[in-house]
């Protein structure tokens, strides 16, 4: 079957059409239609499979893609060719995307089925979630920034319902707003870039951005004393950092962790955060044109770090996560900003996979004992064998343990950012990035497995708890402990744990299978991945051409080509830079697997030696002081609160409230009411004599005298407005006639 | 307009004698064709509606054990002379009260409406007034004319029965030329045109490939045509117009003497065409029931005997129902045609849509047999 | 012959009775004249060749349109405003009087001036063609066009007629008092 | 044969001609055979033995006129689905039967939806509709 | 004899027939009969011209859906009719003036 748009959309139609049902008859549905949403998801997941399947086994050449449009609408006037297209843009990023994400969506679907039964938003929470679901597929199938725009925002709004869905919470709905705002932040950001380059190429598609750099139209374009694409990808980047909670837009993640934990499981870790990665992933030529690779690693590599040592002292499992979540991402944003493509984009899936799961599990763990607190759990291995399993397979993962798929992406990242901060010529100061990079592993390791230690195993810690204590979800005091029971295996609660879990082994990712059994992919030496995903080479786009604005034969022709991009197709980084040396980036990748190899493992004893042990005292006693400091998370939300709107905000208004009062009102509105009472005075008399008795009055009469006349026409009579129809039309008749 | 009465003609050869005997003048030829059929064509029917009345009281006294007519000739067969002498010579009555003018014209509307429709009507493959392109749909169009006489004879009379009646029996006429309609649709649907001579040629041969038996859709829509037709003329068990024993006489409660003559002469007349039409559409018409390539005039005499057995057979049934079947209520009326006939006509008409595609038209015969 | 003998037959029944409907006291004799004015003008289509329109003209017209005015006058109580009528003197026709009679007619005049040099300029424009007595079928063209060019338009007057239907149905259900 | 001639026409001129000299002729002749003795008790008219009180023109029910308008509807439709139903077959040996089907059955469905809409309301149920608008309108 | 000319005729005179009719009767349903006169002479119009100018069927497409519209105008419009009765208990135009009751 050929692609088309039609047979592609179904895609996120399905999902859009389980959402307007649950939206208008989920009331009256069984179960309030949320084996609707999962059905829904399966349905794209099943298109999704075909998709890749026909990419990933054969059917297509590695280097082909899937690019179909349509116009959507269009402005053109006269000799300017002003067109919006929409349509689909299916590479195998793309194709591996939509697979994860559907796959991620559906397991989540059928999980959150049982997390959320008997919940009083059972029925909402299945509104939005086909909604978001539907959103993040389609923005992986756009072939433009304007479509992936719209879908973005449409992921922002649902994002917001879902954290806020507890809307009867203060905390909820102050979390969904911190969320919707942050990111909006980033999103004025990416309209601009938008604009900027649909102010050069007068389009917004990939395909046209590419063929643009190719052609080198963006040369010698400036935006406010900034080169064009500085600007421009800088600005998409920033869109990207707020979506993808980035160094300093990062404070709206861990409260986005309010909703419903299956929610916080697609929304602020597998799928939508991973789209600002994903845009960046899609922009990468851009990036590499403006020279920008160096700030996103360093953004990258903060972000890694900083939420790395918060989570260290994290006592809400919730907290833990999404704040593990944030320095993933930090990672990704390494990779991209080293040039480590592939492994940027294995890194994506890997950590949706398995923080899909974690979060899953975290769900489980939470419905089961009614509590999110660490320190009130402990031992529960024994009570949730399943998820216990599923848990510690994912953090295996992610803790870069080696066999575990975050081994394998995350060691990739790390070997090309030693690359990078070392090896490749850059300035000294990019050492930061390999060093931070690795610290933040090493940490990854150590809390990850803190978490696990602290829920799972020691002594169970429920019964003695003091009950003045904060219930979470305000349940009775009954539901501590006591009616723990045995967790049996259960196909919507344990099943998608389980699955999951499967996919967190290493060799998914890393498979050299030879053989011509699985097609040209797995009968290839080096690993599918490397084969299928590389980054964008602009130099097929050089012919491309569309008619754009102000179509291409009135600007003056360039001289082509342009070196403005060189891109070095080495499948073994995908990096960019100069003068890549294979050698020395093999020998970077050496160091780096050993180094986070014995990172990890030093990171997971420690974690043994404080939580199982006891033989260490735990740090947060020796460094008090800078506990208090990750307690508070680096008082960034105190910064945004205290600083930039107190300090800041605050005082300006102040100032404005000074200039209007003091100045304003003082000098211009009483000096101006002094100069008035002499004017009234003498326009009193004019009132009263000329414009009240002549005006006013006289215009009441000839009004009167008017609405005799008019009263006649306006008569609510139909027949008299027919007459006048009429007699117009034949006037009409006649004038045209004679 | 495939054919008409004329052209049919003109093929033989006494034609051009006629011709030859009319100075060539062919538009007089054809007038004086068609006015000799048509007053054939009129005394028939008007025969056959005569006719009817002492059928239905024969068959209603045989049904109910009486003897029935049978002293005006023999065996009563003159007995519908007799009544129309009668009718002649009653009274005329009018309410002082009526509007006279369309108390006048109702019975006329009536008349006209129903003989309008013998035009189209096929006796036979040559013996067809005018083959219309728009033959059924033009019979459905004008016969309404009869729903609008009926609610002027019930208003013009000024009496609440006849009032009543005439209300009841337009709303009942109107809601079932629906499903009527939709079932004629299909019937135009398989035939690929609204004249009765494709119709009829779609159906040529054995009894097989009637239209009846063409899918399962339009078998159930024959019967669904055939209780609309019931309705549609006013016969029981759907007679809530003229419901004796409520309305006293309904729409026609005052009128008397020659127009009461002409609306029961309208309506039994109503009732054979419907019956023809019906033989037209499912029965495979005046078509013999085996293939035959000449075309004599004796010929197309058998196919009007064939047409006549099968109009008269289910002219037989209407009797036959209207004295078996009790009377409906009013409700029941109404919920017939609106919640049962129509939705199923709809799913035939979608089904026979539907079956045209799937199986490029054949029929069930076709598809058994292998045919066409 | 016979082409010509149906024109004047339709046109003075079409005329006839429009002139009838115009000045008839009672609604329900209007409505008659009205059928048969609408009659006339199928006939008027049927000698312009368009079989198709002039049945659905008696389709919709007698079928539909009378009975439904029909039903509405008995509904809005029969004969009982020919009394209530401004019935000026008896001499003006009901339910209108004198004047407004006379200033219909007067506009009609203007109109029919207006129209007047207009009607000679098409006269001039296009002379009389004999058509002779050919009587073309339009029924399969008809349906092509609608399931082709017109496509659109039939599919909306469906949605037309839906919304009709439900208007209507709402407008004139009886309510609670 | 002769091609299509406006002559096929004339029957039903004819015909409808007939019809009305018939009911004049009828009209003559019971003119003339019939005996004529009217009287003002036998032109009242007849209320099974009652004097009739009033008109028998007042203001009936709605439901006649709602009944008249669903199949003034349908009516209409129906009119718009025959020349495309005389073309199905056409179209359908020209290979677009599937093209024409859809067409007919989105007409049809819209049709549907107007008839279920009356059901759902209670338009279609002669004695209930009453009670059912009002509590519909509550 | 039957020119365009004549249809034009028979159709101004209805036009105008119309005309009269809904501007002298004071009875709505009369109006809506005026109304209907006038839709005719339009669709009558189409069609002559269809035939005698144009040649193809257009007008013929054109007078359908005249007649369509007519069907849901007189439906919509004698459902208006009906309720405006029940209101006022009389048809007569001139007490129509208000939007409200």
């Amino acid at each position: 079957m050929e692609y088309t748009v039609g047979n592609i959309a179904p895609i996120f139609l399905a999902p859009v059409l389980a959402f307007v049902i649950n939206a208008f008859l989920g009331r009256k549905l069984p179960r309030q239609g949320d084996w609707l949403a999962t059905f829904s998801i399966f349905v794209s997941f099943i298109f999704s499979a075909r998709i890749f399947a026909d990419f990933v086994f054969g059917k297509f050449a590695t280097d082909q893609y899937i690019h179909k449009t349509f116009t959507w609408f269009d402005l053109t006037y006269g000799a300017n060719i002003w067109k919006v297209d929409m349509g689909v843009y299916i590479d195998n990023m793309a194709a591996i995307m939509l697979l994860m994400v559907s796959g991620v969506a559906f397991l989540i679907h059928l999980f959150s089925t049982w997390y959320m039964d008997h919940d009083e938003k059972h029925g909402r929470f299945f509104i939005f979630l086909p909604l978001f679901t539907s959103a993040m597929l389609a923005l992986v199938l756009s072939d433009n920034l304007l479509s992936l725009f719209i879908f973005w925002e449409i992921m922002g709004f649902c994002s917001y319902s879902l954290i806020g869905i507890y809307n009867k919470k203060e905390k909820a709905g102050d979390a969904s707003l911190k969320a919707f705002m942050t990111t909006r932040v980033g999103d004025v950001f990416l309209l601009l870039g938008m604009v900027a380059i649909w102010m050069v190429i007068g389009s917004v598609s990939y395909v046209d951005i590419y063929a643009a750099i190719a052609q080198g139209k963006f040369a010698g374009q400036a935006v406010m004393g900034i080169s064009l694409a500085t600007f421009s990808g800088l600005c998409i980047f920033l869109g990207g950092m707020g979506k993808s909670a980035q160094f300093p837009l990062h404070v709206w993640l861990p409260d986005a962790m309010m909703g419903p934990t299956p929610g916080s499981a697609l929304i602020h870790a597998a799928t939508m955060v991973a789209a600002g990665v994903y845009l960046s992933l899609r922009m990468y030529p851009l990036m590499v044109l403006g020279d920008l690779t160096w700030f996103i690693a360093v953004i990258g590599a903060i972000t890694a770090f900083m939420a790395a040592t918060i989570a260290l002292v994290q006592t809400d499992i919730k907290a833990v996560l999404a704040f593990s979540t944030i320095s993933q991402l930090g990672y990704m944003m390494i990779g991209v900003g080293v040039g480590s493509y592939n492994a940027a984009f294995m890194h994506l899936i890997t950590h949706a996979i398995f923080k899909a799961c974690l979060f899953l599990s975290a769900g489980s763990v939470i419905h089961s004992i009614h509590e999110q607190e660490m320190p009130k759990m402990g031992g529960l291995r024994k009570y949730l064998p399943y998820t216990h399993f599923a848990m510690m397979c994912c953090t295996l993962a992610i803790a870069g343990i080696p066999l575990f798929s975050g081994f394998v992406s995350k060691d990739r990242i790390l070997g090309d950012a030693l690359y990078f901060g070392f090896m490749a010529g850059q300035s000294p100061l990019m050492a930061i990035v390999p060093i931070l990079g690795f610290a933040g592993a090493g940490l990854t390791a150590f809390y990850m497995f803190r978490m696990m230690f602290l829920t799972f195993y020691g002594e169970n810690r429920m019964h003695h708890d003091d009950h003045g204590h904060g219930h979470k979800d305000g349940h009775n005091d009954e539901a501590h402990g006591h009616d723990i029971h045995h967790e049996h295996l259960s196909v919507r609660q344990n099943i998608p744990l389980l699955i999951l879990s499967v996919f967190t082994l290493g060799f998914w990712f890393a498979g050299t299978l030879t053989g011509q059994t699985f097609g040209k992919v797995f009968g290839a030496k080096t690993e599918w991945f490397k084969i299928l995903v590389e980054a964008p080479k602009v130099e097929r786009f050089v012919d491309h051409s569309r008619e754009l604005l102000g179509s291409t034969d009135t600007r003056p022709s360039l001289e082509l080509p342009v070196a403005v991009y060189d891109h070095h197709s080495d499948t073994q980084t995908g990096y960019a830079g100069p003068n890549p040396d294979t050698h020395k980036i093999h020998q970077a990748h050496t160091i780096g697997a050993i180094l986070s190899i014995i990172i990890a493992f030093s990171g997971v004893f420690l974690a043994y030696l404080m939580y199982i042990r006891k033989s260490v005292t735990p740090l947060s006693r020796t460094f008090s002081s800078y506990t208090e400091l990750l307690k508070n998370r680096y008082y960034f939300d105190n910064l945004y609160v205290d600083i930039v709107i107190k300090k800041g905000l605050l005082p300006f208004n102040r100032l404005l409230s000074w200039f209007d009062m003091g100045v304003y009102d003082r000098f211009a509105v009483d000096g101006w009411a002094k100069v008035n009472r002499v004017l009234f005075t003498a326009s009193k008399w004019f009132d009263n004599v000329v414009v009240d008795a002549i005006g006013v009055d006289g215009t009441g009469v000839a009004v009167n005298l008017f609405n005799l006349v008019l009263r006649i026409v306006q008569s609510g009579k139909i027949q008299f407005y027919f007459i006048v129809l009429i007699t117009v039309l034949a006037s009409y008749i006649w004038t045209v006639n004679i | 307009m495939n054919q008409t009465l004329v052209s049919y003609l003109s093929q033989y050869e006494f034609y051009d004698i006629l011709l030859g005997l009319f100075g060539k003048n062919e538009g007089f030829l054809a007038f004086t064709i068609y006015l000799l059929f048509t007053l054939a064509i009129v005394g028939l029917c008007a025969t056959i509606g005569g006719l009817g009345t002492y059928a239905e009281r024969k068959i209603s006294a045989d049904i109910q054990q009486r003897v029935g007519p049978n002293r005006v000739g023999p065996y009563g067969i003159l007995q519908f002379l007799a009544d129309g002498v009668k009718m002649i010579t009653k009274e005329d009555v009018m309410p002082f009260t009526a509007d006279k003018f369309l108390f006048y014209l109702a019975p006329m509307l009536a008349l006209i409406g129903v003989f309008a429709t013998l035009a189209v009507l096929p006796w036979s493959s040559g013996f067809i007034m005018a083959d219309l392109n728009v033959g059924i749909f033009y019979l459905i169009a004008i016969s309404s004319l009869v729903g609008v006489s009926v609610f002027l004879g019930g208003y013009a009379s000024n009496s609440k029965w006849s009032m009543l009646g005439g209300l009841r029996g337009a709303s009942q006429i109107i809601s079932y030329e629906i499903p009527v309609t939709i079932s004629v649709l299909s019937i135009t649907l398989l035939a690929g045109g609204m004249s009765f001579g494709t119709i009829l040629s779609h159906q040529q041969g054995t009894p097989i490939n009637w239209f009846l038996f063409h899918n399962p859709f339009a078998f159930i829509a024959f019967f669904v045509y055939f209780i609309g037709a019931l309705a549609e003329t006013n016969r029981a068990p759907f007679d809530l117009p003229e419901a004796e024993s409520e309305l006293v006489s309904g729409y026609h409660t005052e009128y008397t003497g020659m127009r009461f003559g002409f609306f029961a002469l309208a309506e039994y007349i109503e009732v054979f065409v419907v019956c023809g039409v019906g033989a037209a559409l499912f029965l495979g018409g005046g078509n013999l029931p085996f293939n035959i390539s000449i075309d004599i005039i004796p010929l197309q005499l058998v196919q009007v005997t064939v047409f006549m057995a099968k109009a008269l057979l289910l002219y037989y049934v209407v009797i036959w129902v209207r004295w078996t079947f009790p009377r409906l209520r009013v409700d029941q009326l109404m919920s017939i045609c609106w919640k049962y006939l129509t939705p199923i006509a709809i799913f035939n008409l979608v089904g026979n849509a539907v079956w045209m595609v799937m199986f490029n038209g054949k029929s069930i015969a076709d598809l058994v047999f292998g045919g066409h | 012959m016979f082409a010509q003998v149906l024109f004047l037959m339709s046109a003075f029944l079409t005329i006839g009775c429009a002139i009838a409907v115009m000045v008839t006291k009672n609604i329900m004799h209007s409505c008659i004249f009205l059928l048969g004015s609408l009659i006339g003008v199928a006939g008027l289509y049927a000698t312009l060749g368009a079989d198709f329109v002039a049945v659905t003209q008696i389709m919709v017209y007698v079928g539909g349109i009378v009975i439904l005015m029909l039903f509405a006058v008995m509904l809005t109580g029969g004969k009982d405003f020919v009394s209530r009528a401004q019935n000026l003197l008896g001499l003006a026709p009901a339910m209108g009087n004198k004047w407004t009679y006379g200033t219909g007619l007067f506009v009609g005049a203007v109109f029919l001036l207006t129209n007047v040099s207009l009607l000679m300029n098409v006269s001039k424009a296009y002379p009389v063609k004999n058509f002779g007595n050919e009587f073309p079928s339009t029924v399969s063209a008809i349906g092509k066009l609608l399931v082709k060019e017109h496509v659109l338009a039939f599919e909306l007057s469906s949605v037309l007629l839906l919304g009709a239907l439900v208007g209507a149905a709402i407008i004139a259900r009886p309510r609670k008092q | 044969m002769t091609p299509a001639q406006i002559d096929g026409l004339m029957p039903i001129v004819m015909l409808m001609g007939i019809a009305v000299l018939m009911f004049t002729g009828g009209h003559f002749l019971s003119l003339l055979l019939a005996p004529k003795k009217p009287s003002h008790l036998k032109s009242t008219p007849y209320e099974c033995g009652e004097l009739p009180v009033g008109s028998a023109w007042s203001a009936f029910n709605v439901r006649f006129y709602v009944v008249g308008l669903i199949f003034i509807i349908f009516d209409v439709e129906s009119v718009l689905m025959f020349p495309i139903a005389s073309v199905f077959r056409e179209l359908n040996d020209m290979g677009e039967g599937l093209y024409v089907l859809e067409i007919f059955l989105s007409f049809i469905s819209i049709l549907v939806m107007g008839i279920a809409y009356c059901w759902k309301k209670g338009d279609l149920d002669w004695v209930k509709s009453y009670q059912v608008s009002l509590n519909n309108n509550k | 004899m039957m020119g365009l000319t004549s249809y034009l005729v028979i159709s101004l005179f209805l036009f105008i027939t119309g005309l009269v009719v809904m501007i002298s009767r004071k009875n709505i349903v009369a109006i809506l009969l005026g109304i209907e006169l006038i839709l005719n002479a339009a669709a009558l119009n189409f069609v002559a011209y269809s035939r005698y100018v144009t040649g193809n069927l257009d007008g013929h497409i054109f007078s359908l859906f005249i007649i369509v519209v007519a069907a849901a105008e007189a439906a919509v419009g004698l459902a208006i009719i009906i309720r405006f009765f029940q209101i006022k208990e009389t048809i007569h135009i001139d007490e129509a003036t208000q939007l409200r009751n």
